[in-house]
Protein backbone atom coordinates (compact mmCIF):
# COMPACT_ATOMS: atom_id res chain seq x y z
CA UNK A 1 0.00 0.00 0.00
CA UNK A 2 1.66 3.56 -1.00
CA UNK A 3 0.35 6.78 0.22
CA UNK A 4 2.03 10.41 -0.95
CA UNK A 5 0.42 12.77 0.92
CA UNK A 6 1.28 15.98 2.87
CA UNK A 7 -0.60 15.45 6.27
CA UNK A 8 1.05 13.66 8.82
CA UNK A 9 0.51 9.83 9.38
CA UNK A 10 0.26 8.13 12.36
CA UNK A 11 3.21 4.78 12.93
CA UNK A 12 1.14 3.30 15.62
CA UNK A 13 -1.99 3.19 14.05
CA UNK A 14 -0.12 2.01 10.31
CA UNK A 15 1.58 -0.90 12.70
CA UNK A 16 -2.01 -1.47 13.97
CA UNK A 17 -3.03 -2.14 10.26
CA UNK A 18 -0.38 -4.32 9.74
CA UNK A 19 -0.65 -6.91 12.53
CA UNK A 20 -4.06 -6.78 11.74
CA UNK A 21 -3.90 -8.18 7.86
CA UNK A 22 -4.08 -11.87 9.30
CA UNK A 23 -3.68 -14.50 12.03
CA UNK A 24 0.01 -15.67 10.06
CA UNK A 25 1.27 -12.19 10.60
CA UNK A 26 4.65 -13.21 13.18
CA UNK A 27 6.60 -10.05 12.81
CA UNK A 28 6.34 -6.80 11.56
CA UNK A 29 9.09 -3.98 11.02
CA UNK A 30 9.09 -0.71 10.31
CA UNK A 31 11.37 2.55 9.57
CA UNK A 32 9.70 6.28 10.16
CA UNK A 33 12.33 9.06 9.10
CA UNK A 34 12.25 12.05 10.62
CA UNK A 35 13.44 15.92 10.14
CA UNK A 36 16.50 16.29 12.14
CA UNK A 37 17.48 20.14 13.47
CA UNK A 38 20.87 19.97 11.89
CA UNK A 39 22.64 18.86 9.21
CA UNK A 40 26.03 19.04 7.67
CA UNK A 41 26.70 20.92 11.32
CA UNK A 42 24.23 23.42 9.87
CA UNK A 43 21.05 24.33 11.80
CA UNK A 44 17.52 23.42 10.27
CA UNK A 45 14.59 25.33 11.09
CA UNK A 46 12.43 23.68 8.14
CA UNK A 47 12.60 21.14 5.59
CA UNK A 48 10.81 21.22 2.27
CA UNK A 49 10.30 18.16 -0.27
CA UNK A 50 9.54 18.71 -3.83
CA UNK A 51 7.97 15.81 -5.67
CA UNK A 52 6.68 14.31 -8.78
CA UNK A 53 3.79 12.79 -7.87
CA UNK A 54 2.39 10.39 -10.37
CA UNK A 55 5.95 9.03 -10.83
CA UNK A 56 6.44 8.88 -7.09
CA UNK A 57 3.34 7.14 -6.62
CA UNK A 58 4.19 4.65 -9.65
CA UNK A 59 7.98 4.35 -8.06
CA UNK A 60 6.95 2.92 -4.53
CA UNK A 61 4.49 0.42 -6.12
CA UNK A 62 7.77 -0.69 -7.99
CA UNK A 63 9.43 -0.43 -5.17
CA UNK A 64 6.62 -2.72 -3.14
CA UNK A 65 6.16 -5.21 -6.08
CA UNK A 66 9.89 -5.24 -6.30
CA UNK A 67 10.49 -6.23 -2.73
CA UNK A 68 6.92 -8.88 -2.61
CA UNK A 69 9.12 -10.38 -5.35
CA UNK A 70 12.11 -10.73 -3.27
CA UNK A 71 10.12 -12.13 0.19
CA UNK A 72 7.03 -13.57 1.05
CA UNK A 73 5.26 -10.71 2.78
CA UNK A 74 1.92 -10.49 3.87
CA UNK A 75 1.74 -6.58 4.12
CA UNK A 76 3.61 -3.55 2.75
CA UNK A 77 2.92 0.25 3.37
CA UNK A 78 4.87 3.15 2.18
CA UNK A 79 4.24 6.52 3.34
CA UNK A 80 6.15 9.68 2.29
CA UNK A 81 5.19 13.31 2.53
CA UNK A 82 5.32 16.49 0.50
CA UNK A 83 5.60 20.16 1.70
CA UNK A 84 6.65 22.35 3.81
CA UNK A 85 7.82 20.18 7.53
CA UNK A 86 9.38 21.26 10.42
CA UNK A 87 12.44 19.41 12.57
CA UNK A 88 10.87 16.47 14.57
CA UNK A 89 7.85 15.82 12.13
CA UNK A 90 7.98 12.75 10.43
CA UNK A 91 8.73 12.49 6.90
CA UNK A 92 8.52 8.46 5.74
CA UNK A 93 6.89 5.51 7.09
CA UNK A 94 7.87 2.24 5.91
CA UNK A 95 6.64 -0.80 7.26
CA UNK A 96 6.35 -4.96 6.46
CA UNK A 97 4.68 -7.76 7.71
CA UNK A 98 5.63 -11.34 7.35
CA UNK A 99 5.20 -14.74 9.02
CA UNK A 100 8.89 -14.59 10.14
CA UNK A 101 11.03 -11.73 11.33
CA UNK A 102 13.54 -11.53 8.56
CA UNK A 103 11.76 -11.31 5.66
CA UNK A 104 10.26 -8.55 7.46
CA UNK A 105 13.38 -6.83 8.63
CA UNK A 106 15.12 -7.08 5.26
CA UNK A 107 12.08 -6.39 3.19
CA UNK A 108 12.17 -3.09 4.99
CA UNK A 109 15.94 -2.22 5.15
CA UNK A 110 15.72 -2.76 1.49
CA UNK A 111 12.33 -0.51 0.53
CA UNK A 112 14.04 2.23 2.53
CA UNK A 113 17.27 2.16 0.75
CA UNK A 114 15.49 1.88 -2.56
CA UNK A 115 13.07 4.38 -1.96
CA UNK A 116 15.38 6.92 -1.11
CA UNK A 117 17.59 6.04 -4.48
CA UNK A 118 14.67 5.66 -6.56
CA UNK A 119 11.60 7.61 -5.49
CA UNK A 120 11.88 11.08 -7.12
CA UNK A 121 11.35 13.45 -4.07
CA UNK A 122 13.86 16.03 -3.47
CA UNK A 123 14.59 17.93 0.04
CA UNK A 124 15.25 21.70 0.71
CA UNK A 125 16.70 22.75 3.52
CA UNK A 126 15.85 26.11 5.40
CA UNK A 127 18.17 27.45 7.40
CA UNK A 128 19.39 30.63 9.34
CA UNK A 129 21.58 31.07 6.28
CA UNK A 130 18.93 30.59 3.60
CA UNK A 131 18.08 27.43 1.51
CA UNK A 132 19.45 24.80 0.10
CA UNK A 133 19.17 21.55 -2.03
CA UNK A 134 20.24 18.76 -0.46
CA UNK A 135 22.91 16.76 -1.58
CA UNK A 136 22.29 12.94 -2.78
CA UNK A 137 24.57 11.23 -0.40
CA UNK A 138 27.04 8.61 -2.15
CA UNK A 139 26.70 6.11 0.90
CA UNK A 140 22.58 6.21 -0.45
CA UNK A 141 24.00 4.66 -3.92
CA UNK A 142 26.42 2.18 -2.20
CA UNK A 143 23.05 0.59 0.02
CA UNK A 144 20.87 0.57 -3.04
CA UNK A 145 23.74 -1.45 -4.96
CA UNK A 146 24.25 -3.86 -2.08
CA UNK A 147 20.83 -5.61 -3.11
CA UNK A 148 21.65 -5.46 -6.81
CA UNK A 149 18.62 -5.83 -9.32
CA UNK B 1 5.16 17.66 -25.51
CA UNK B 2 4.59 18.34 -21.59
CA UNK B 3 7.73 19.03 -20.28
CA UNK B 4 8.35 18.80 -16.39
CA UNK B 5 10.93 20.34 -13.99
CA UNK B 6 11.72 20.00 -10.42
CA UNK B 7 13.79 21.17 -7.40
CA UNK B 8 17.02 23.35 -8.34
CA UNK B 9 16.03 22.86 -12.10
CA UNK B 10 12.61 23.77 -11.96
CA UNK B 11 13.53 26.98 -9.30
CA UNK B 12 16.34 27.95 -12.04
CA UNK B 13 13.81 27.94 -15.34
CA UNK B 14 11.41 29.37 -13.35
CA UNK B 15 8.40 26.96 -13.66
CA UNK B 16 7.63 22.99 -13.48
CA UNK B 17 5.52 22.54 -16.44
CA UNK B 18 5.61 23.55 -20.17
CA UNK B 19 4.56 22.53 -23.33
CA UNK B 20 6.90 22.51 -26.44
CA UNK B 21 6.29 21.51 -30.06
CA UNK B 22 9.76 19.66 -31.45
CA UNK B 23 10.97 20.63 -34.73
CA UNK B 24 11.75 17.02 -36.49
CA UNK B 25 15.12 17.00 -35.71
CA UNK B 26 15.00 16.25 -32.11
CA UNK B 27 13.84 12.84 -31.31
CA UNK B 28 15.67 11.44 -28.69
CA UNK B 29 15.98 12.84 -24.75
CA UNK B 30 19.36 13.96 -25.06
CA UNK B 31 18.74 16.15 -27.96
CA UNK B 32 15.20 17.27 -26.81
CA UNK B 33 17.65 18.90 -23.46
CA UNK B 34 20.07 20.40 -25.96
CA UNK B 35 17.71 21.87 -27.67
CA UNK B 36 15.85 23.53 -24.63
CA UNK B 37 18.77 25.40 -23.89
CA UNK B 38 18.31 28.15 -25.56
CA UNK B 39 14.46 28.88 -24.48
CA UNK B 40 15.98 31.39 -21.64
CA UNK B 41 19.10 31.49 -19.40
CA UNK B 42 17.38 29.74 -17.39
CA UNK B 43 16.58 26.91 -18.95
CA UNK B 44 20.35 26.85 -20.13
CA UNK B 45 21.36 27.60 -16.35
CA UNK B 46 19.60 24.83 -15.32
CA UNK B 47 20.37 21.84 -18.15
CA UNK B 48 23.57 22.59 -19.08
CA UNK B 49 25.17 20.10 -17.22
CA UNK B 50 23.68 16.42 -18.15
CA UNK B 51 25.98 14.52 -15.74
CA UNK B 52 23.88 16.38 -12.50
CA UNK B 53 20.47 15.82 -14.50
CA UNK B 54 18.36 12.75 -14.40
CA UNK B 55 15.16 12.26 -17.16
CA UNK B 56 12.22 10.19 -16.64
CA UNK B 57 9.82 9.35 -20.14
CA UNK B 58 6.38 9.04 -19.17
CA UNK B 59 7.16 8.16 -15.48
CA UNK B 60 10.24 5.98 -16.14
CA UNK B 61 13.96 6.84 -15.91
CA UNK B 62 15.73 6.79 -19.17
CA UNK B 63 19.35 7.94 -20.76
CA UNK B 64 19.62 10.42 -22.66
CA UNK B 65 19.48 7.96 -25.91
CA UNK B 66 15.67 7.38 -25.01
CA UNK B 67 13.62 8.00 -28.31
CA UNK B 68 10.55 10.36 -27.68
CA UNK B 69 7.69 11.08 -29.58
CA UNK B 70 4.96 13.85 -29.15
CA UNK B 71 2.34 13.05 -26.34
CA UNK B 72 5.55 11.63 -24.12
CA UNK B 73 5.97 13.60 -20.96
CA UNK B 74 9.36 13.90 -20.36
CA UNK B 75 11.15 15.35 -16.82
CA UNK B 76 14.20 16.54 -16.16
CA UNK B 77 15.82 16.55 -12.18
CA UNK B 78 18.74 16.36 -10.35
CA UNK B 79 19.38 13.45 -8.12
CA UNK B 80 16.52 12.52 -5.52
CA UNK B 81 16.77 13.02 -1.67
CA UNK B 82 13.95 11.99 -0.22
CA UNK B 83 13.07 8.75 2.46
CA UNK C 1 16.16 0.99 28.00
CA UNK C 2 14.59 -2.72 29.16
CA UNK C 3 11.20 -3.98 30.55
CA UNK C 4 10.21 -7.50 31.04
CA UNK C 5 6.64 -7.46 31.96
CA UNK C 6 3.57 -9.91 31.65
CA UNK C 7 0.64 -7.02 30.46
CA UNK C 8 0.92 -5.38 26.51
CA UNK C 9 2.56 -2.36 25.51
CA UNK C 10 1.68 0.04 23.03
CA UNK C 11 4.49 0.23 19.79
CA UNK C 12 2.66 3.59 18.81
CA UNK C 13 3.30 4.49 22.27
CA UNK C 14 6.95 3.48 21.93
CA UNK C 15 7.75 4.85 18.73
CA UNK C 16 6.66 7.84 20.49
CA UNK C 17 8.83 8.11 22.95
CA UNK C 18 12.26 7.00 20.58
CA UNK C 19 10.88 10.28 18.57
CA UNK C 20 11.29 12.67 21.32
CA UNK C 21 14.42 11.95 22.58
CA UNK C 22 15.91 14.44 21.03
CA UNK C 23 15.80 16.85 17.66
CA UNK C 24 18.65 14.90 15.91
CA UNK C 25 16.81 11.86 15.77
CA UNK C 26 16.55 11.26 12.05
CA UNK C 27 15.30 7.80 11.83
CA UNK C 28 13.78 4.95 13.87
CA UNK C 29 13.59 1.53 13.41
CA UNK C 30 11.27 -0.86 15.09
CA UNK C 31 10.23 -4.80 15.16
CA UNK C 32 7.41 -6.26 16.89
CA UNK C 33 7.17 -9.80 17.28
CA UNK C 34 3.13 -11.41 17.44
CA UNK C 35 2.17 -14.69 18.40
CA UNK C 36 0.76 -16.66 14.83
CA UNK C 37 -1.87 -18.84 14.66
CA UNK C 38 0.48 -21.78 13.11
CA UNK C 39 3.70 -23.15 13.85
CA UNK C 40 5.10 -25.59 12.14
CA UNK C 41 1.53 -26.90 10.38
CA UNK C 42 0.11 -26.82 13.41
CA UNK C 43 -2.46 -24.73 14.80
CA UNK C 44 -1.93 -22.91 18.07
CA UNK C 45 -3.97 -21.40 20.60
CA UNK C 46 -1.65 -20.10 23.00
CA UNK C 47 1.59 -19.54 23.52
CA UNK C 48 2.98 -19.53 27.23
CA UNK C 49 6.08 -18.02 27.94
CA UNK C 50 8.73 -18.93 30.29
CA UNK C 51 11.64 -16.89 31.38
CA UNK C 52 14.28 -16.62 33.93
CA UNK C 53 13.64 -12.78 35.24
CA UNK C 54 17.05 -11.85 36.35
CA UNK C 55 18.97 -13.44 33.71
CA UNK C 56 16.60 -11.78 30.79
CA UNK C 57 16.69 -8.15 31.99
CA UNK C 58 20.73 -8.64 32.42
CA UNK C 59 20.76 -10.02 29.41
CA UNK C 60 19.08 -7.19 27.63
CA UNK C 61 20.73 -4.72 28.83
CA UNK C 62 24.00 -6.54 27.90
CA UNK C 63 22.61 -6.72 24.40
CA UNK C 64 21.60 -3.20 24.77
CA UNK C 65 25.42 -2.30 25.39
CA UNK C 66 26.77 -3.87 22.90
CA UNK C 67 24.32 -2.18 20.20
CA UNK C 68 25.17 1.18 21.47
CA UNK C 69 28.53 -0.24 21.16
CA UNK C 70 28.85 -0.81 17.59
CA UNK C 71 25.84 1.66 16.10
CA UNK C 72 25.33 5.68 17.53
CA UNK C 73 22.34 4.96 18.68
CA UNK C 74 20.37 7.66 20.70
CA UNK C 75 17.77 5.68 21.94
CA UNK C 76 16.95 1.71 22.05
CA UNK C 77 14.27 0.25 23.90
CA UNK C 78 13.67 -3.24 24.84
CA UNK C 79 10.47 -4.96 25.48
CA UNK C 80 9.74 -8.80 26.40
CA UNK C 81 6.41 -10.09 27.57
CA UNK C 82 6.28 -13.18 29.28
CA UNK C 83 3.20 -15.61 30.32
CA UNK C 84 -0.16 -16.62 28.62
CA UNK C 85 -0.74 -14.82 25.39
CA UNK C 86 -2.93 -15.74 22.53
CA UNK C 87 -2.46 -15.54 18.78
CA UNK C 88 -2.41 -11.90 17.81
CA UNK C 89 -0.83 -11.18 20.83
CA UNK C 90 2.51 -8.80 20.99
CA UNK C 91 5.29 -10.64 22.26
CA UNK C 92 8.43 -8.44 21.89
CA UNK C 93 9.21 -4.84 20.72
CA UNK C 94 12.65 -4.02 19.56
CA UNK C 95 13.33 -0.26 18.80
CA UNK C 96 16.30 2.19 17.72
CA UNK C 97 16.33 5.72 17.41
CA UNK C 98 19.59 7.21 15.54
CA UNK C 99 20.56 10.24 14.10
CA UNK C 100 20.78 7.81 10.18
CA UNK C 101 18.67 5.01 9.42
CA UNK C 102 21.56 2.92 9.04
CA UNK C 103 22.35 2.43 12.85
CA UNK C 104 18.69 2.30 13.19
CA UNK C 105 17.99 -0.38 11.13
CA UNK C 106 21.02 -2.49 11.29
CA UNK C 107 21.04 -2.53 15.24
CA UNK C 108 17.91 -3.20 15.18
CA UNK C 109 17.75 -6.60 12.96
CA UNK C 110 20.80 -7.16 15.72
CA UNK C 111 19.42 -6.73 18.45
CA UNK C 112 16.31 -8.96 17.81
CA UNK C 113 19.00 -11.66 16.12
CA UNK C 114 20.82 -11.97 19.50
CA UNK C 115 18.02 -11.35 21.66
CA UNK C 116 16.66 -14.62 20.40
CA UNK C 117 19.80 -16.86 20.75
CA UNK C 118 20.74 -14.93 24.10
CA UNK C 119 17.62 -13.74 26.37
CA UNK C 120 16.46 -16.66 28.60
CA UNK C 121 13.12 -17.18 27.37
CA UNK C 122 11.27 -20.45 26.50
CA UNK C 123 7.60 -20.50 24.46
CA UNK C 124 4.95 -23.19 24.76
CA UNK C 125 3.00 -24.31 22.31
CA UNK C 126 -0.79 -25.10 23.22
CA UNK C 127 -2.79 -26.65 20.32
CA UNK C 128 -5.94 -29.54 19.97
CA UNK C 129 -2.78 -31.87 20.01
CA UNK C 130 -1.42 -30.71 23.68
CA UNK C 131 1.25 -28.84 24.52
CA UNK C 132 4.55 -28.47 23.27
CA UNK C 133 8.08 -26.70 24.02
CA UNK C 134 9.39 -24.69 20.68
CA UNK C 135 12.42 -26.24 19.28
CA UNK C 136 15.41 -23.85 18.75
CA UNK C 137 15.56 -23.11 15.50
CA UNK C 138 18.90 -23.64 13.54
CA UNK C 139 18.48 -20.37 11.31
CA UNK C 140 18.30 -18.07 14.40
CA UNK C 141 21.72 -19.55 15.01
CA UNK C 142 23.26 -18.92 12.05
CA UNK C 143 22.07 -14.89 11.81
CA UNK C 144 23.61 -14.83 15.58
CA UNK C 145 26.79 -15.33 13.99
CA UNK C 146 26.37 -13.00 11.49
CA UNK C 147 26.96 -10.77 13.69
CA UNK C 148 30.22 -12.03 15.01
CA UNK C 149 31.36 -11.15 18.68
CA UNK D 1 23.70 -23.52 46.85
CA UNK D 2 20.31 -22.15 45.39
CA UNK D 3 19.48 -23.84 41.58
CA UNK D 4 16.92 -23.23 39.12
CA UNK D 5 15.11 -24.80 36.28
CA UNK D 6 13.33 -23.49 33.34
CA UNK D 7 10.98 -25.05 30.60
CA UNK D 8 11.01 -28.92 30.04
CA UNK D 9 13.58 -29.32 32.07
CA UNK D 10 11.89 -27.67 35.38
CA UNK D 11 8.33 -29.50 34.13
CA UNK D 12 10.78 -32.97 34.37
CA UNK D 13 11.89 -31.96 37.94
CA UNK D 14 8.66 -31.27 39.14
CA UNK D 15 10.20 -27.25 40.50
CA UNK D 16 11.80 -24.57 39.58
CA UNK D 17 14.19 -24.07 42.66
CA UNK D 18 15.75 -25.68 45.02
CA UNK D 19 18.88 -25.46 47.40
CA UNK D 20 21.33 -28.13 47.81
CA UNK D 21 23.87 -28.03 49.92
CA UNK D 22 27.15 -29.89 48.37
CA UNK D 23 29.82 -32.11 49.21
CA UNK D 24 33.03 -31.23 48.50
CA UNK D 25 34.09 -33.28 45.85
CA UNK D 26 31.44 -30.86 43.33
CA UNK D 27 33.38 -28.09 42.23
CA UNK D 28 32.52 -27.56 39.05
CA UNK D 29 28.98 -27.11 36.89
CA UNK D 30 29.38 -30.35 35.28
CA UNK D 31 30.16 -32.06 38.19
CA UNK D 32 27.09 -30.37 40.11
CA UNK D 33 24.69 -31.92 36.64
CA UNK D 34 26.15 -35.53 37.53
CA UNK D 35 25.50 -35.41 41.36
CA UNK D 36 21.62 -33.84 40.71
CA UNK D 37 21.02 -36.96 38.46
CA UNK D 38 20.28 -39.35 42.04
CA UNK D 39 17.94 -36.55 43.49
CA UNK D 40 14.54 -37.99 41.57
CA UNK D 41 13.89 -39.62 38.33
CA UNK D 42 12.76 -36.29 37.21
CA UNK D 43 16.34 -34.90 37.75
CA UNK D 44 17.41 -37.76 35.44
CA UNK D 45 15.25 -37.05 32.84
CA UNK D 46 15.67 -33.30 32.78
CA UNK D 47 19.43 -33.50 32.85
CA UNK D 48 20.91 -36.56 31.71
CA UNK D 49 22.20 -35.04 28.52
CA UNK D 50 24.08 -31.87 29.16
CA UNK D 51 24.28 -31.87 24.89
CA UNK D 52 20.73 -30.60 25.14
CA UNK D 53 21.29 -27.84 28.21
CA UNK D 54 22.53 -24.74 29.21
CA UNK D 55 23.98 -24.01 32.32
CA UNK D 56 24.80 -20.27 33.59
CA UNK D 57 26.69 -19.26 37.16
CA UNK D 58 24.89 -16.22 38.59
CA UNK D 59 23.19 -14.82 34.92
CA UNK D 60 25.91 -15.46 32.92
CA UNK D 61 26.02 -18.24 30.72
CA UNK D 62 29.23 -20.14 31.38
CA UNK D 63 30.39 -24.20 30.19
CA UNK D 64 30.35 -27.35 32.50
CA UNK D 65 34.10 -26.31 33.62
CA UNK D 66 33.11 -23.27 35.45
CA UNK D 67 34.35 -23.27 38.82
CA UNK D 68 31.48 -22.93 41.56
CA UNK D 69 30.98 -21.72 45.38
CA UNK D 70 28.56 -21.38 47.93
CA UNK D 71 25.96 -18.48 47.63
CA UNK D 72 26.20 -18.93 43.66
CA UNK D 73 23.12 -19.32 41.47
CA UNK D 74 23.09 -22.06 39.37
CA UNK D 75 20.28 -22.54 36.53
CA UNK D 76 20.26 -25.83 33.99
CA UNK D 77 17.77 -24.84 30.74
CA UNK D 78 17.00 -25.62 27.37
CA UNK D 79 18.54 -23.29 24.45
CA UNK D 80 16.60 -20.37 24.25
CA UNK D 81 13.53 -19.42 22.16
CA UNK D 82 12.10 -16.41 23.36
CA UNK D 83 11.56 -13.10 20.64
Amino acid sequence: MVRIQQEDFDPGHELALLSQIGPNVGGIASFVGLVRDMAGGRPVTALTLDHYHEMSVKMLENIEAEARARWPLLGVTLIHRYGRLSPGERIVFVGTAAAHRQAALDSCSFLIDWLKTDAPFWKEETGPAGRQWVAPRKEDEERRKRWRQ
Amino acid sequence: MKILYFSWVKQRIGHGVETVTLPPSVNRTGQLREWLLDRSPGHRAALADAEVLRVARNLTYCDWEEPIADGDEIAFFPPVTGG
